[in-house]
């Protein structure tokens, strides 16, 4: 065994962090048991200290650059040149403002409509740009991973596979289909569609457990080792 | 009007989007690149609007001294500080601000993350359990991917290679047709967005 | 490329001295009118080949004697044999050469050009990108006209929404709430689309039986959505005097702190149902798992395929995939929503057949067919 | 109530307690689960182990700090074994995030052999443009670096007096979370001929099996797993072997209740 419990000084700002850090750390845990107090506390503190730090970036990071500071720039270019060409560039850079502050008619019930003009555009701009972007990655470029295979069959292994590949995409698919009762045959497809589904989220379940003990890992690393001093 | 403009701007701003993919020119991408400066700002403020949503909550919650306020003190007040120390000190490297991320925030939410560690446990235990084919399969097919890839098994050959088999080959094409799937559904939702079909998101008055 | 590489690294073993060496400068396609493509033959030229050096400059003027600037340094291994230079002025001529120095002898390359970057109106790598997306709009569009016309379609069951009525009324019986959360999703996914569809669905249910919705948000693009969304719900079922807009509300956009309050919110307040609709990364299960200590009836529905099999083991149901977005036109009926459904069934089998005639064709090594689905 | 009857209410904090245990305990206890030493690893040890006290080794640290839980278990090892064998070790960075890693890595696991900064390792520090890099250091060290990472000038570090390029050191070690390798073995293997290793994380290995086929490599580590392997090789057991014991444990937690479950629901069905 190593040299057993040599708890880090509190007496350093590293110190004070690693013990900070190690309490709430136990307090998350606590929740494992059950719900109780201290958990509630680190539960509360967390969502206040996420909301603050989101508030603080993003003022720093888009607001101030991106809105802010444009709008400033724009009155400072029309005081000076006065010209219409500054003009037109100040309201240019004043519309995703306007639009922005439209947000804050939320709170009047009357003039809660406006903020629906923001909300449209960002959703029609989302909805917009995930076109083209599920078109290609998710179904032509899926079609080609599937059939890509069958130019390099070089054995007869690897033409098992690429047909193995092949059934279960087709069955697949044929258990997404909504109008067609699974039934006779059909229904026959859907069910191997639905064995190849159950394969890969086994499969899914299973990679994804290795990720998530790492995580634990580091976790109590920290505890025993740069807290305790359990580990050398 | 106040339904018609904007499903008007959706419509306008959904084929601008879609077209710019398309093409390459300067004025494509600079429409691109100013329509998400605008998203940003959008969202920026929406967000403040939630984080005024969010406090006037906690705060009437405090104000009836509602059952757990104090825990609504605990969130906003702690809302308050870390606003403070960023506005006053900054987000340097060795701010006050970095130091409640590095010792407070970060711990935590990686605390949070890796209950999964026993979440996955518990599910595993009860759903992994061999009912019928399907759930045999999940099963079988979790285990394996478990033994073969991140424990002993991984030394012992037939079993890392049929987990490696499992990965790549059914495992992969069923994915392949989640994928499809979903593809189809994202782009037939967007078209009826788009063309102003589906407005459940603008409500109604 | 590496195969690339091989075979032009061949070709140059056999003919060493077959070329003067050349370079080349021509317009990128499919771009704004900044990028120019510079190639050049393999390296070294035969002139330095007794020192074989390992890099050149390669330098850029806008007139063929003007003043030359340094642009890159080229590696005479870099397989590409190929450098794309960037941020250039549209209509523009530029010249391009090729230069190796050192204190013994001194080498130029020809000079390349004039050519000037050119501004395109259309990216002809994507044109599958446009056809498939033509074809689904067609689809997709001639449906939602035979919907409009009141053409009613047969749907499949789908287990996860015939249980959706249970759940709700299980709830209700027991006096609990229903807890409704949208995961991680940004508004504008279409999938967050889908999720307040359903939610809308779900609140005009509620609102009849007045049992309480309860949403926490990790957006708050969402926040102000959902609380449209649920008005309009209960609006419809006319009770608009039950909507409590401080159950609909902004928690944290981080990702964990978002777990960790709905898990409090879970214990607390004991929803008998738990709804998951949208866009779920590794909160899942956490989420999941904790739904279900608490004894809660659980049904799911995420585009993330990984999210799925979390679901799966841990919900009582759950819409897998493509079923998410259907799910919409399930519970509205809206006959134009559940026509674009028929329509997707078509676009299935489109792909089905694509891909069986893929996989003979590549069988007969016609590559040129499988090309056609290669993205840019 | 059937004991199979119980096994399906079980309170799952009982689970919650065998997982932490199956964490925990290996962290604490060595357990030393037999690790079978793949034949990748084994090529590598197998050439550092090959080399004359006193040969020059080329470690680059191409990774970023996101990685390290993974990356340092490794990079530990192969410093150990290079240093145990008293050779002598030139540090360098290809990605800046990797500078500070590197720095600390190298300057701790030489302390460890009382090795001396400067005369049995030196670190360079960062070169961004990998491809610049790699094949600058081809022609010579002094011209890519031309002082080490305090700023003294290479030609005054009393180990770099004769070492001016490729040809004086005898491999290249790149530890790395993405494709790096394939540049060292693109530009300084395939032109130089230097031997390259490389220490990946476990995703990355299934990228560059067909370079150890074809022997542009000489071997790779991979993973925790690959550096418990390595651990192994050295006899010395550290944070990798106890982090892979930890990973087994609890997966085997996890397949025993897996199990559990199932025979209580054959038992169950055959109650009935």
């Amino acid at each position: 065994m190593d040299s057993g419990l040599i708890c880090v000084s509190l007496f350093t700002s590293e110190g004070v962090g690693i013990w900070i850090a190690s309490i709430l750390t136990l307090a998350i845990y606590s929740f494992l048991y059950r719900d109780n107090p201290i958990y509630r506390f680190s539960e509360s503190l967390l969502i206040g200290i996420s909301v603050g730090f989101l508030l603080v970036t993003t003022f720093d990071t888009t607001l101030l650059p991106k809105a802010f500071e444009p709008v400033g720039k724009g009155i400072i270019g029309i005081s000076e040149s006065g010209g219409i060409n500054s003009f037109a560039i100040f309201v240019w850079i004043l519309i995703p403002v306007v639009l922005g502050f439209l947000m804050f008619t939320r709170f009047v019930p009357r003039y809660a409509w406006m903020s629906r003009v923001a909300l449209a555009l960002y959703i029609g701009f989302g909805a917009g740009a995930s076109i083209p972007a599920n078109m290609q990655s998710y179904i032509l470029r899926q079609i080609d991973a599937t059939i890509r295979p069958f130019l390099n069959i070089d054995s007869f292994w690897s033409l098992v596979n690429a047909l193995i590949v092949l059934v279960g995409l087709i069955s697949t698919l044929f258990y997404f289909f909504f109008s067609k009762e699974q039934k006779g045959a059909f229904g026959k497809i859907t069910r191997l569609g639905t064995f190849y589904l159950m394969i890969f989220f086994g499969a899914t379940f299973g990679y994804t457990v290795m990720a998530r003990i790492s995580l634990l890992i580091g976790r109590l690393t920290f505890l025993m080792k740069d807290w305790l001093g359990l580990i050398s | 009007m106040r339904r018609s403009f904007p499903i008007l701007v959706c419509f306008g701003f959904g084929t601008i989007m879609l077209a710019q993919f398309f093409i390459p020119s300067k004025l494509s991408t600079g429409a691109y690149n100013e329509i998400t400066n605008w998203v940003q700002i959008i969202y920026a403020f929406a967000l403040i609007v939630g984080v005024v949503g969010l406090i006037r909550y906690h705060l009437s919650r405090v104000s009836r001294r509602q059952g757990g306020w104090f825990f609504n003190l605990v969130t906003v007040s702690s809302l308050f500080m870390m606003a403070f120390l960023g506005f006053v000190w900054g987000r340097g490297d060795h701010s006050p601000f970095m130091w409640v991320f590095n010792n407070m925030m970060a711990p935590m939410q990686a605390t949070v993350f890796s209950l999964l560690a026993f979440f996955v446990a518990s599910a595993a235990y009860r759903g992994f359990v061999a009912r019928n084919i399907e759930a045999f399969l999940l099963l079988f097919s979790a285990v394996m991917i478990m033994f073969g890839i991140a424990s002993i098994g991984n030394s012992i050959p037939p079993f890392s290679d049929i987990a490696n088999w499992i990965l790549m080959n059914p495992s992969m094409t069923a994915r392949r047709g989640i994928f499809i799937g979903v593809g189809l559904g994202t782009i037939a939702v967007s078209l009826r967005v788009i063309l102003g079909v589906e407005r459940t998101y603008l409500g109604k008055e | 490329m590496k195969c690339f590489f091989l075979i032009t690294s061949f070709l140059t073993f056999l003919f060493p001295q077959a070329f003067a060496f050349e370079l080349n400068v021509s317009d990128q396609p499919n771009d704004d009118g900044t990028r120019l493509a510079i190639r050049w033959d393999p390296l070294p030229p035969d002139e330095l080949r007794p020192i074989d050096p390992e890099s050149y400059l390669l330098l850029r003027s806008e007139e063929s004697d003007g003043e030359y600037i340094q642009v890159d340094i080229v590696s005479s291994l870099d397989p590409s044999r190929e450098k794309i230079d960037e941020k250039l002025t549209e209509g523009q001529p530029y010249f391009y050469k090729l230069v190796y120095s050192d204190s013994a002898i001194s080498w130029e390359s020809n000079v390349a050009g004039p050519v000037a970057p050119e501004e395109n109106w259309y990216n002809t790598a994507r044109t599958n990108v446009l056809i498939g997306i033509i074809i689904t709009a067609a689809f997709v569009g001639w449906f939602i006209i035979l919907g409009k016309k009141g053409k009613s379609l047969y749907l499949r069951p789908i287990a996860g929404l015939n249980a959706m009525d249970e759940a709700i009324g299980r709830a209700t019986e027991m006096g609990k709430p229903i807890l409704y959360s949208s995961g991680r999703g940004k508004m504008e996914r279409p999938a967050s689309i889908a999720s307040m569809n359903i939610l809308g669905s779900v609140a005009e249910k509620v609102a009849s039986y007045g049992t309480p919705l309860i949403f926490p948000n990790n957006d708050p693009v969402v926040t102000a959505v959902a609380q449209e969304v649920a008005r309009e719900g209960y609006t419809k079922a006319g009770h608009v005097d039950r909507y409590d807009p401080d159950n609909i509300y902004f928690v944290t956009d981080s990702q964990f702190g978002y777990a960790a309050a709905v898990d409090g919110i879970m214990i607390r307040e004991r929803p008998a149902t738990n709804l998951f609709f949208g866009t779920f990364e590794a909160e899942s299960l956490i989420l999941a798992e904790t739904g279900n200590s608490i004894g809660a009836i659980q049904i799911a529905g995420t585009d993330s395929s990984i999210q799925m099999a979390f679901f799966i083991v841990a919900c009582d149901f759950v819409l897998i995939g493509e079923e998410l977005f259907a799910a919409s036109g399930y519970l509205s009926g809206d006959p134009q929503v559940v026509g674009t459904l028929k329509g997707s069934d078509y676009l299935k089998v489109i792909i089905i057949i694509l891909i069986l005639f893929g996989a003979v064709v590549g069988l007969l090594n016609q590559e040129w067919f499988v090309n056609l689905f290669l993205t840019a | 109530m059937s004991i199979w009857e119980k096994a399906k209410t079980i309170d799952r904090r009982i689970i919650f307690l065998f997982m932490f245990l199956g964490v925990a305990l290996p962290l604490l206890i060595r357990i030393g689960l037999p690790v079978s030493v793949t034949n990748d690893v084994k090529k590598v040890y197998d050439y550092i182990e090959g080399l004359e006290p006193g040969s020059i080794v080329l470690v680059s640290y191409d990774h970023d700090t996101g990685t390290l839980p993974e990356m340092l278990p490794m990079s530990d090892a192969i410093l150990r074994h290079l240093f145990r064998n008293n050779i002598k070790v030139i540090g360098m960075a290809l990605r800046a995030e990797g500078t500070g890693i590197g720095r600390q890595n190298i300057r701790r696991s030489g302390a460890e052999f009382g090795k001396i900064e400067g005369e049995d390792f030196v670190f360079l520090g960062f070169r961004p443009e990998i491809t610049a890099a790699i094949l600058g250091l081809g022609t010579s060290f002094e011209r890519v670096f031309p002082k080490d990472d305090e700023g003294i000038p290479i030609r005054e570090l009393p180990m770099m007096k004769d070492i001016n390029n490729y040809g004086d050191i005898e491999m290249v070690i790149s530890i790395t979370d993405d494709d790096t390798p394939v540049y060292w073995v693109n530009y300084a293997n395939a032109r130089f001929k230097v031997k390259v290793v490389a220490g990946l994380t476990a995703v990355m290995a299934t990228t560059f099996f067909p370079f150890i086929d074809s022997g542009q490599m000489v071997g790779m580590v991979a993973g925790l797993k690959g550096a418990a392997e390595y651990e192994k090789l050295i006899e010395k057991r550290g944070r990798a072997g106890r982090g892979m014991d930890a990973q087994s444990i609890a997966h085997l937690v996890m397949i025993g209740f897996i199990i559990i479950g199932n025979i209580a629901f054959i038992m169950r069905k055959r109650g009935k």
